[in-house]
Order: structure tokens, then C-alpha cells, then sequence
């Protein structure tokens, strides 16, 4: 029974922790922006304007949810909620610490290792298309449908890429389980050279890319191109109903970025000197990780404010005549590199 | 090293492979180069094991690739020993010369790059055949041989005659291929096994006379397709339509002395059967007799050289069958030389003149085709048997054990010395008319020296025709212990007192020279002697033997074939279109069945499957 | 409580019905996509037999065998839904009745 | 006991999903209905300690089979004038018989004795891990497994091709 207890805890202690990080993620994406672009940005409520996401949140909460004629009611209701849960789910595998004693019992800082981590989350990413392409389709209308289309055919292709990518890291570490993963990866090459799964370069680019395609992000955007097809599939969504899908999205930003420092960039890796107190010794990791993670999400601001969209023929070419043969060709050369050292050179 | 035997046959395959379907996107000279490139490559991985065998410090070793047939317990298995190293040198060091020519000679060629992979299909099928380490490896290398010779002498196949010519040696070599495949079922019956190494360390003990006579006899019929013997020599000339490079390579170097290769191979089974070692010798020296007749009376000048070939053959096939397999190997060895030079050069001379075969229309190209010249030359001596050429070495150790063996022995050395003469005859014949005299050629003719591609191999065989012969007098008979692992237990041909050797090569030496002095005050003139009529003509079709083989062979078979044809139009054909019929009308009858829905379909399926569970439970006794 | 255990023939029961739910599929509907899902829906019910027998008997052999009808049902799916766009392509429409051209 | 619970549970959800994916008359409905039911089945994979398979029922199933099958509906459109079929007489009865047929035949194989034999799971050691999934797979069955490889492989080139080819018909009835 306790492990129930403990998983609840920890469910309960994930959620709350990624809404908060939600909350300064939209607020430091703002800010970011609004830098980069030599504007001021959100400084009114709060310091610093801190407290801006919370209040749009409360006026999303509180608008009418209007509903389109011809929307098919169900599957329109429902697609918020589709979109929402993954991306929580998604967290749960994700370590943010490294494991901690306490009165003999090890916890780990993850909710759960499962033997499958990684297909888990690519099952579960696989999840998210659905929220895109009802989301579309259920609101009765064209530019939602337009981009649920658009949606489904990108996120399907990049998917396989970023499963592809992921291949090397499982083969090179011998498990999908993500706490094996991230233990693999503790180790430095040499004296001081951490022993990251960035060195599987390719993969790591892929990964990253596919992520951007994945989290339908600039220069990936076409999904919700407000240029072409006004807001894409949430056009017809507002409220409440608009917020989930908001909340899903900047999850899911959040998500990939801590996928990307846990499975390439050595988790919550990094140097604790001995001797400091024990509360010390378990924080350090989950400082190490949460800087990491904000690192990478700061990169994705710098992406969006930087790259213009992608055309559409474009970005499925270099989906499926890129990114996956070059995948493909890693993965091959990784086998062979991987059977020269469990086996041996064939003519030695 | 000989760990990587296996590549020297896989390289030479990857180029095939290459060549089959890269090749018009490599394009021309590239091809042509990845072809030399891997027969030359299979050559330098195999030098260094060969060596081995020289400085006498290896062991023949068999090396095992995969289970290929686990009933029989038949392997695929190579096998490397001081025979199958010769012959894997020649093939591989004459092929790769022959792949250099024929960047030069196949130039312009639509078909440039096929052309090289089937060159390399057969060099490695030809590796295939001598490095087997039993029959069943053996006989596919011996097909895969046929198979690629057929696509190369039928490879210019717009040609009607080359493709016919490519047909009949496919349909000849057939007749040898039945030969060897119920020689390989006889030798299963008797051993239980194909494995070289089993088969000859037991056969003594095993094999009765008459089982050993049968399965040698039928060894040679596959020799005699293979190796153009009489009766089934036919095909050898015809083959003189494919490429030039391809006659010299196939049907001069290599592919035809696997007859005689397998009959070295099968040394100790021959020596079982005194019989058949007769058979073999007369078989031997009647086709080199019959050969050099017609080669005399030949005007073109690839034509000659097929005869000649038949008739060498003849020796080698006649010097395994007294016996002398060591002399038959060497005759082997040197003859892949200087044959291969001579059809190189006779390409050459091809090549300059622009297509033009007849050497009544040569004449004279001394002076234009310098290196061809000379090479050809150390060739026409190596042949004619004149000292100290390699020919003289390798044809004078066949006459000797011939004439060792005494009796009516005696008979068979004879018809050797008269065909000694007659080789020199119309080696001289060929040489003068070719490239002494006058020219004859006609006036827009521009004869011209080959480019260098094609020289530098010409200039390689002409040293090695020249030397070759040295690595074994019968003062230091180096080559002889260098195949001895190979040939273990047979005894060497005694009775040949030093003496007796000195005064047979010199009666070999003598009638080879007369022979030349005859054919040059014959031809060394400016009005040539008018050679048509009577004997010349029907010399010049062989005497007849294909018109022969047409009346008395393919016309009845014709016959029989038509009258099976309208047996099957009445009899057969009546019984299918009679159930044609009737299931078209029970298809009729039938039709509306099919709706053309597919849940009709998916219906009557559901239906019955729950028939089929429903009979299987009741049938089954699950209540 | 009375001791109740999940057995195996609890899921073939299941398998059974989704079996019989997808031929009655098949064969009540016209549109051709939800003919191809109920085949779908039948692979799915084997697929279930598969794995509960496997896991009955202690065999890892009914897990691969999964595996393997998933892998084929996805080369099915794509092949097959090509054919239906490139049927709509020419007919507008996805009734399996209306083609009906190879009636004999 | 739980697992009673769970199997009841998602064998309900799976049924209904099932049911509903063959009664409804919007073809989205249907997939739903049928993506219901897959996630059940993966829930029950689970429950048999066939972890992998489980994760592949959905990454196949649910990421990538009924992604396409919503795809392909929402590119040709709802055809909602699609109704039950009637043009074989007495479809409807003619296909309850059937599938109730099938329902009690398989029934009946599956309670013969060589089915369920041990009535409860035997052996406690089998565990659907990727590992133990892969020793089997990589081991015994390579050519099997790599015949898959080929089968998908044709597949991709079937799929082009038919992509292509139809694209050709249209520009000839486009330039008729």
C-alpha cells in the first residue's frame, strides 16, 4: 500500500510543479521575446510583470465557451482534455534528481521506471496527434480542419524520425528505461569530460529537431500558422477549452526539454563535492536538471524568435528525405560501432 | 593468409555484381578498371599462400564456408593445395592481363560495362571449379563456367552467328555436363560422399576396376565437352565469335583446360583404370592429329588458332592419359601462355586492321605492329616446340612419357611427333602470312600499333612464354615437386633414362624445326600457293563433321521433335482444351456466385469458417 | 468475497466477442474504412488470444507472434488505405458495394 | 481482486468501443470506438505482464494505425448518407446470425481443454520485458523478423506507388 501512497505523492507533487513551471514559462517566454525583439514586454502585474500568465489564466477561466453550430459536441469537449493528458503523463517517467535515502528506504525523484520508458513517451506522444486532428475536425469549420490535416501528416512523419533518433541512445545504453538512461550517462570520458549521450550527435540534433516538429513550434508552426489558417485547430476554441490546449502546449515544451537534457545531456548530472550536508548533496542534482531544462527551453525562445516558418512542402521533405535517411544511417553506423566494441573487430 | 582464400572467389563476384548493375552509371573506362581491379586483387591475395607452396613450407587446407546441402553432408568447401594454387594463378593472372586488354580492345563498345561483368562472373566461376574441395562444388563452378562462357561468346547476340555459336557450345557442353553429373552420382554410390579429400584417400581400397573404369570414362566424356575432344570438339571453333579478348581468356587459357584440370584432379580415380587412361591417350592424340590437319588448311586467322588450341588440348589430354598428369598440367600452364599471347595478338592484328580476319589479306604488318611482332613471335616459337620456349619443355615431357610407356604406346608418340609437325607448319603458315611479305591489305586499311593497355599484356605472356619452360627441365624438376602434394601416391613415369630424354627432344626439336623451314619456303614467297580444291576445301570445313552431326544428330532429333509436336497438338492440347472446356462452362455456371461485393465475399467466408471450428470441435471431441 | 480469478478462457471469451463484433463489421457496413477497421478490430482480438495463451502457458512465443500481426496489420493498413484514397480519387466515394466491377 | 476489477473494466470499455465503432454512422465515431478498445486491450497487455506488446498496441495501433485511418477519413471526407447496407436481402439478421454463430463456435473451441488446460497463470517467471521479448525475437525467429522488415518494406513501396500512379490517372482525365 505504500507504494501507492508514495506514487500518489509523487503524482501530486509532479502536476503541481509543472503548472508553476507553466506559469514562469509563458512569462519568461514573453519576456524573452519581447527582449530579443527590443520590446518591453509584460512589466504591469508584478514585478517584473512575474504574475502576467496568472492573469490571463483567470481570464480564460472566467470567458463564455463558445461553442460552433456544427461542431460535433462530444469529440469537441473531449479534445482539450485529449491534448491535456499526455502531456502530464509524459512527466511522470522523467527523473529530476537523483535518488534519494531517507531512513534506509531509496526514493527516486521519478514517479515511476518503467522497463519500457521511452516507448512509454513515444506512445504517449503518439497520443497528442489525436488532440490536434479531433480538436480540427470536431469544431465544423475549415482553417481548424486545414491544420488538424496539416497536423496529423507532421506530427506522424516527425515522429518517426524522433523515435529513430531515439534508437542510438537505447542501443548505446541497453535499456529504454529512463533511470538506466541517465545512470548510463554519470560517468566522464577521460578525467573531466562528462560522459553525456551528446556525443551521439546526430541523434541529438534529430531528436531536438523532430521535438520543435513535434511541440508544433516556430519554424514547425504551420499547424496554428495565424498567417495562413487564423489560429489553426483552436481557432474555434476559447475559455477554458482554449486554456487547456495553451497548458498542453507549453507543457509539452517543457517536457521535451527535460526529455532532451535527461536522455542527451546527462539528467541531473553534474558535480557534488563530498563532504556537504546531505540536503545539499540532494538538491544539487535537481538544480543541476532544472538549469539544464531552462536552458534548453531558452533555446527553443531563441529558435521561435528567430526562424521564419517553414513551407509545407519543405518541411515534409525534410522530413521523410532527410532527417529519417540520415537517421537510419546513424543507426546503422552506431550498430556497427557498437558490435566492434561488444564483439570484437571481425578480423581480429 | 589462406583464411582469406574465400575472397579470391568473392571479389571477382562483388565486380560481376558491380559491373551487373552499377555499370551504366560507372560508364565506360571506370567499369572496365573495376573489373581488372578485382581479378587483379584476387591474384595478389593468392600470390602469397601460392609462394608457400614453392618454398615448400605449406600444407593443402580445405576451408569450410557453410552447409550447403546437410542430407549428403555436402559443404561448400574450398580446397587449397599446389594444383588448385597453379590454377588459380593462371586463372586470375591471365584474366587479369585479358581484363587490361580488353579496356583497350572493347572500347566504344555499347556494352562496355556488361561486358566486364560477365568477365568477371567467369573468372569467378571459374575460381569456383578449381578451388572446389569436391565434386558438388566442382560441378557448379563447371556450370557456372558454361553458363558465363555461353554469355560471352554469344555476347555480340545481334550477330546471328554469335548468337548461334554461343548456343552450340552451351548444347555440346551439355552433352559433358551429363557425363560429369552421372560420374558424380556413381562416385556417390560408391563413396557415399563427394569430398576430394575422402574419395582419393580410399579409393584404392574401394573402387572395383569396372566402377572405376565407368566413372573415368564418364569424368572424360565431361573432360571432352569441356576440353573440346573428339567427338564433341564442334563447338570450339564457332566460339571464335564472341570477343577476341573472351577467345583468349575462355577458350585458349582457361575454361577449356578444366576438362584436363578435373582429370588431374581425379588423378587417382585414372589411375584405377588402365582402360580408361587408354581410352584418354587415343581420344587425346586423334583429336590433337585430326585438330592440326584442319588448322593447316584455315584462312582465318582466329580459326587457326581454335584448331591449334584443340590440338594442344589433345596433348594435354594425352599426356593425363599415360599417365603423365604433372606433364599434362605444365603443358596446361604454358600453353594458357603462349595461346592467350597468341589470340591477344591476333586481337591485336584484328584490332588493326580494322576487323579484317583473313590473313590472305594481311601480310607485311611487321614494320607497323613492332611489340605485336615480337610477342607473337616468341609465341609462334613456344608453340612450334622450338628450345629453349616454354612449349618445347611442357610438349617434349608429354612425347617422353608417352614413349616411356613402350608398346603400342609407340603409336601414340608418333601421331604426337606428326602432329609436332604439323604445329610448327601452320604456326610458320600463320606467322609469315600475318606479318612477312608483301602487304596485302587493302588500300584503305591503316594498320596501326595497339594502344598501350593492350601491349603491356602482350609484352607480360610473351616473358612468361618465353621462361616459363625453365621451372621444369627434366634437369630440375622444380614444378613437379611443386604439385606433388597434389598428385600423393601417384607414382611419376619411370623408365626414362637421361639419354633417352636428350634424344626424344631432339627428335621433337628436329621435326619442329623442319616442319617451320617447309612452311617458310612455302609461304615466305610473293605469290602465295593457291590452296583451294580437293583436300584444302574440305579440310577448311573440318572435314564435314558438323554437316556430319546436322544429318545423322539434329535432323532426326528435328524430325522426332516435329512428330512429338503434332502428338501433343492432337493428344495433349485435345485433353486440355477438352478440360479448358469444361471448366469454362462449369466457370459459367458458377459465375453469378461471385457478386462482386466483398461482404458477400466476407460473408460466405465467416460462414464457413464457422462450419470449419464447428467440424473441427466435433471432430476433435471438445464436448 | 468469493475468490473469483481472471482465467484465460475470460479473455478468449472477450477475443470471441470482439472477433464476432468485427465480422458482423465487415459484413453489415458498407463504407470501406470501417470494414477495414473492423478487420483491424479482429486482428486485435487474435492478437489478444496471442498474448493471453502465451502468458497461460509460460510461452514468450505468443508475445513475438503479437508483435509480428502488428507489424503485418501496419503494412496492411498503409497499402490498403492507399488503395481506398486512390479509389475515392476515381469515384468520389467510399462504398464498398459500388465496387463491384469484377462480378462474374 | 484488482484484477478482476481492471478486467471487467477495460473488457466493458473494449466491448462497448467495439460495438459503437460498428453501429456508428460517422465513420470518426467508429475510429474512436475502435481506438477505445485498442487502448483497453493495451491496458489487459499490461495486466498479462506483456509490457512491450502493450507499448507497441499503442505506438502502432494508436500512434500510428488509427492516426491514419482519421487522416484518410478527414482527406476524402464523411460520407454520413453511408448507411447499413441493404442490398443483399435480410443483410441485418443474415449478419446477427453470423457473428452470433462465430461467437458460440469460437466459445466452444476455447472450452475445449487444450485451451484452458491450467485455468490460471502458470508461470510466474514470464515477463513481457523488451529484453525477454527480444532474446526470443532476435533469437529464433531472425528470419521471420526480417522477412517482416521486407514485408514493410514493399509496403512503403506499394504505398508510393499507388500514390503516384493515382495522381497519374487524375492528370490523364484532367487532359482528357
Amino acid at each position: 500500500m505504500t507504494i501507492f501512497i508514495e506514487a500518489g505523492i509523487k503524482v501530486l507533487l509532479a502536476f503541481v510543479f509543472l503548472l508553476v513551471t507553466v506559469l514562469l514559462l509563458v512569462w519568461a517566454e514573453r519576456k524573452w521575446v519581447s527582449d530579443l525583439q527590443n520590446r518591453i514586454g509584460p512589466e504591469r502585474a508584478g514585478p517584473f510583470g512575474i504574475l502576467q500568465t496568472l492573469a490571463d489564466g483567470m481570464k480564460l477561466f472566467f470567458k463564455e465557451s463558445l461553442t460552433p453550430t456544427k461542431a460535433e459536441f462530444g469529440i469537441y469537449i473531449a479534445a482539450p482534455v485529449i491534448a491535456l493528458l499526455p502531456a502530464l503523463l509524459i512527466f511522470l517517467v522523467i527523473p529530476i534528481g537523483a535518488p534519494i535515502e531517507i531512513n534506509g528506504t531509496e526514493y527516486t525523484l521519478q514517479v515511476v521506471d518503467l522497463n519500457i520508458g521511452l516507448l512509454y513517451i513515444l506512445a504517449l506522444s503518439s497520443i497528442a496527434v489525436y488532440a490536434v486532428a479531433l480538436a480540427g475536425w470536431a469544431s465544423g469549420s475549415k482553417y481548424p480542419l486545414l491544420g488538424s490535416v496539416r497536423a496529423a501528416a507532421q506530427m506522424i512523419s516527425y515522429e518517426a524520425a524522433m523515435g529513430l533518433a531515439l534508437v542510438p541512445v537505447v542501443m548505446f545504453a541497453g535499456s529504454a528505461s529512463i533511470a538506466t538512461i541517465v545512470e548510463g550517462q554519470q560517468g566522464t570520458f577521460g578525467s573531466f569530460v562528462p560522459a553525456w549521450n551528446i556525443v551521439l550527435l546526430p541523434s541529438f540534433v534529430i531528436f531536438l529537431i523532430a521535438g520543435f516538429a513535434e511541440t508544433n513550434r516556430a519554424p514547425f508552426d504551420l499547424v496554428e500558422a495565424e498567417s495562413e489558417i487564423v489560429g489553426g485547430y483552436h481557432t474555434e476554441y476559447s475559455g477554458i477549452r482554449f486554456a487547456f490546449f495553451f497548458l498542453a502546449e507549453y507543457i509539452n515544451i517543457f517536457n521535451i526539454s527535460a526529455l532532451t537534457v535527461t536522455l542527451f545531456l546527462g539528467g541531473w548530472g553534474g558535480p557534488v563535492p563530498t563532504g556537504l550536508p546531505t540536503a545539499i548533496q540532494w538538491v544539487l542534482p535537481i538544480v543541476y536538471f532544472l538549469i539544464k531544462t531552462w536552458a534548453v527551453v531558452f533555446f527553443f525562445v531563441w529558435v521561435r524568435a528567430t526562424m521564419p516558418r517553414m513551407r509545407y512542402d519543405q518541411l515534409m521533405s525534410f522530413g521523410w528525405k532527410r532527417l529519417i535517411p540520415v537517421s537510419l544511417v546513424w543507426i546503422m553506423l552506431c550498430a556497427v560501432a557498437l558490435g566492434f566494441r561488444n564483439f570484437g573487430a571481425p578480423w581480429s | 593468409m589462406t583464411d582469406l582464400i574465400w575472397l579470391v572467389v568473392a571479389i571477382p563476384l562483388v565486380g560481376a555484381a558491380v559491373n551487373l548493375f552499377l555499370g551504366k552509371r560507372i560508364g565506360e573506362p571506370l567499369s572496365g578498371w573495376i573489373g581488372f581491379g578485382a581479378v587483379a586483387a584476387s591474384f595478389l591475395i593468392a600470390v602469397e599462400p601460392m609462394l608457400g607452396f614453392f618454398a615448400g613450407d605449406s600444407e593443402p587446407s580445405t576451408h569450410f564456408l557453410f552447409s550447403w546441402i546437410p542430407v549428403l553432408g555436402v559443404n561448400a568447401e574450398l580446397l587449397w593445395d599446389p594444383l588448385s594454387a597453379l590454377l588459380t594463378m593462371i586463372v586470375t593472372g591471365v584474366g587479369a592481363l585479358i581484363h587490361l586488354y580488353s579496356i583497350g580492345y572493347m572500347h566504344g563498345d555499347e556494352r562496355f560495362p556488361r561486358f566486364f561483368s560477365y568477365l568477371n562472373l567467369f573468372i569467378a566461376s571459374m575460381l569456383i571449379l578449381v578451388l572446389a574441395a569436391n565434386y558438388a562444388v566442382m560441378f557448379v563452378g563447371w556450370e557456372l563456367v558454361g553458363l558465363s562462357s555461353y554469355l560471352l561468346i554469344s555476347f555480340w547476340f545481334t550477330k546471328p552467328t554469335a548468337a548461334a555459336a554461343g548456343k552450340k557450345a552451351f548444347i555440346v557442353n551439355r552433352i559433358g555436363d551429363w557425363g560429369f553429373l552421372v560420374a558424380m552420382m556413381l562416385i556417390f554410390a560408391a563413396f557415399g560422399t563427394f569430398d576430394f579429400d575422402i574419395i582419393f584417400g580410399t579409393a584404392p581400397g574401394v573402387l572395383s576396376v569396372t566402377m572405376a573404369t565407368a566413372i573415368t570414362l564418364l569424368l572424360f566424356v565431361a573432360a571432352a565437352g569441356k576440353s573440346a575432344q573428339l567427338p564433341l570438339y564442334i563447338w570450339l571453333p564457332d566460339a571464335m565469335e564472341g570477343p577476341t579478348p573472351v577467345s583468349a581468356l575462355i577458350h585458349a587459357a582457361t575454361m577449356v583446360t578444366a576438362g584436363v584440370f578435373m582429370m588431374a584432379r581425379s588423378a587417382v580415380l585414372f589411375e584405377l583404370a588402365p582402360v580408361s587412361g587408354g581410352i584418354v591417350a587415343t581420344i587425346g592424340a586423334a583429336t590433337a592429329l585430326l585438330a592440326a590437319v584442319i588448322a593447316v588448311s584455315q584462312r582465318d586467322i582466329k580459326r587457326v588458332l581454335a584448331y591449334s588450341t584443340i590440338s594442344q588440348l589433345g596433348y594435354m589430354v594425352l599426356g593425363v592419359g599415360v599417365g603423365a598428369y604433372t606433364a599434362g598440367v605444365f603443358h596446361l600452364t604454358t600453353h594458357a601462355f603462349f595461346k592467350a599471347l597468341l589470340f591477344l595478338g591476333a586481337g591485336s592484328v584484328i584490332h588493326a586492321m580494322s576487323g579484317e580476319q583473313d590473313m590472305a589479306k594481311m601480310g607485311g604488318l611487321r614494320k607497323k605492329m613492332p611489340i605485336t611482332f615480337f610477342t607473337m613471335g616468341a609465341a609462334w616459337l613456344a608453340i612450334s616446340g622450338i628450345f629453349p620456349f616454354s612449349g618445347f619443355w611442357s610438349k617434349d615431357e608429354i612425347l617422353a612419357a608417352t614413349f616411356a610407356q613402350g608398346g603400342a604406346w609407340y603409336l601414340l608418340w608418333g601421331i604426337g611427333i606428326v602432329v609436332a609437325v604439323l604445329t610448327a607448319f601452320y604456326m610458320t603458315r600463320l606467322f609469315v602470312l600475318t606479318f612477312l611479305g608483301k602487304p596485302r591489305w587493302d588500300a584503305d586499311a591503316h594498320p596501326h600499333e595497339s594502344p598501350a593497355s593492350m601491349t603491356i599484356p602482350l609484352i607480360v605472356l610473351g616473358a612468361f612464354t618465353v621462361s616459363f619452360g625453365l621451372v621444369n627441365t627434366p634437369f630440375r624438376l622444380s614444378f613437379e615437386h611443386f604439385l606433388e602434394p597434389s598428385f600423393h601416391g601417384i607414382p611419376h613415369v619411370e623408365g626414362l633414362t637421361n639419354v633417352l630424354i636428350t634424344s626424344l627432344a631432339s627428335v621433337t626439336l628436329v621435326v619442329a624445326i623442319a616442319g617451320i623451314v617447309v612452311a617458310w619456303r612455302r609461304y615466305r614467297v610473293d605469290e602465295l600457293p593457291v590452296e583451294v580444291g580437293g583436300w584444302w576445301d574440305r579440310a577448311l570445313v573440318g572435314f564435314g563433321v558438323d554437316d556430319l552431326y546436322g544429318r545423322w544428330i539434329v535432323a532426326p532429333g528435328r524430325r522426332a521433335s516435329e512428330l512429338a509436336s503434332r502428338a501433343d497438338a492432337v493428344v495433349l492440347d485435345g485433353a486440355a482444351h477438352g478440360i479448358a472446356t469444361g471448366v469454362r462452362s462449369a466457370g459459367e455456371a458458377l459465375k453469378p456466385v461471385q457478386s462482386g461485393r466483398v461482404r458477400t465475399y466476407a460473408g460466405i467466408l465467416a460462414v464457413a469458417a464457422v462450419a470449419l471450428v464447428v467440424v473441427t470441435v466435433l471432430v476433435g471431441g471438445g464436448f | 468475497m468469493i475468490a473469483l480469478a481472471v482465467t484465460t478462457s475470460w479473455y478468449m471469451m472477450l477475443a470471441a466477442a470482439l472477433f464476432s463484433i468485427g465480422v458482423a463489421g465487415v459484413l453489415m457496413r458498407r463504407n470501406a474504412l470501417v470494414m477495414f477497421m473492423s478487420i483491424e478490430l479482429m486482428l486485435n482480438s487474435v492478437n489478444l488470444t496471442f498474448v493471453a495463451v502465451g502468458s497461460d502457458l509460460g510461452l514468450i512465443e505468443g508475445h513475438v507472434a503479437a508483435l509480428f500481426v502488428i507489424v503485418v496489420a501496419a503494412a496492411e493498413v498503409t497499402v490498403g488505405l492507399a488503395i481506398i484514397v486512390a479509389v475515392f480519387r476515381k469515384r468520389a466515394s467510399a462504398d464498398a458495394d459500388q465496387l463491384a466491377e469484377l462480378r462474374g | 481482486m484488482s484484477e478482476v476489477i481492471v478486467f471487467v473494466i477495460f473488457a466493458a470499455v473494449a466491448l462497448v468501443g467495439a460495438i459503437s465503432m460498428v453501429s456508428a454512422r460517422n465513420p470518426v465515431y467508429s475510429a474512436m470506438g475502435l481506438l477505445s478498445t485498442m487502448f483497453s486491450l493495451a491496458v489487459l497487455y499490461v495486466v498479462l505482464d506483456a509490457h512491450l506488446v502493450a507499448a507497441v498496441q499503442v505506438i502502432i495501433y494508436a500512434g500510428a494505425v488509427m492516426t491514419l485511418f482519421l487522416f484518410v477519413i478527414m482527406l476524402i471526407g464523411v460520407d454520413k448518407a453511408d448507411a447499413y447496407g441493404r442490398q443483399v436481402p435480410a443483410q441485418r439478421i443474415m449478419t446477427f446470425v453470423v457473428a452470433i454463430g462465430f461467437f458460440a463456435a469460437i466459445a466452444l473451441a476455447a472450452r475445449s481443454a487444450w485451451i484452458t488446460g491450467s485455468g490460471a497463470f502458470g508461470d510466474p517467471e514470464m515477463n513481457g520485458t523488451i529484453e525477454a521479448v527480444s532474446d526470443e525475437l532476435f533469437g529464433t525467429w531472425t528470419i521471420v523478423f526480417l522477412s517482416t522488415v521486407m514485408l514493410l518494406t514493399i509496403a512503403a513501396v506499394g504505398t508510393i506507388a499507388l500514390a503516384y500512379f493515382g495522381a497519374e490517372v487524375e492528370d490523364e482525365e484532367a487532359l482528357l
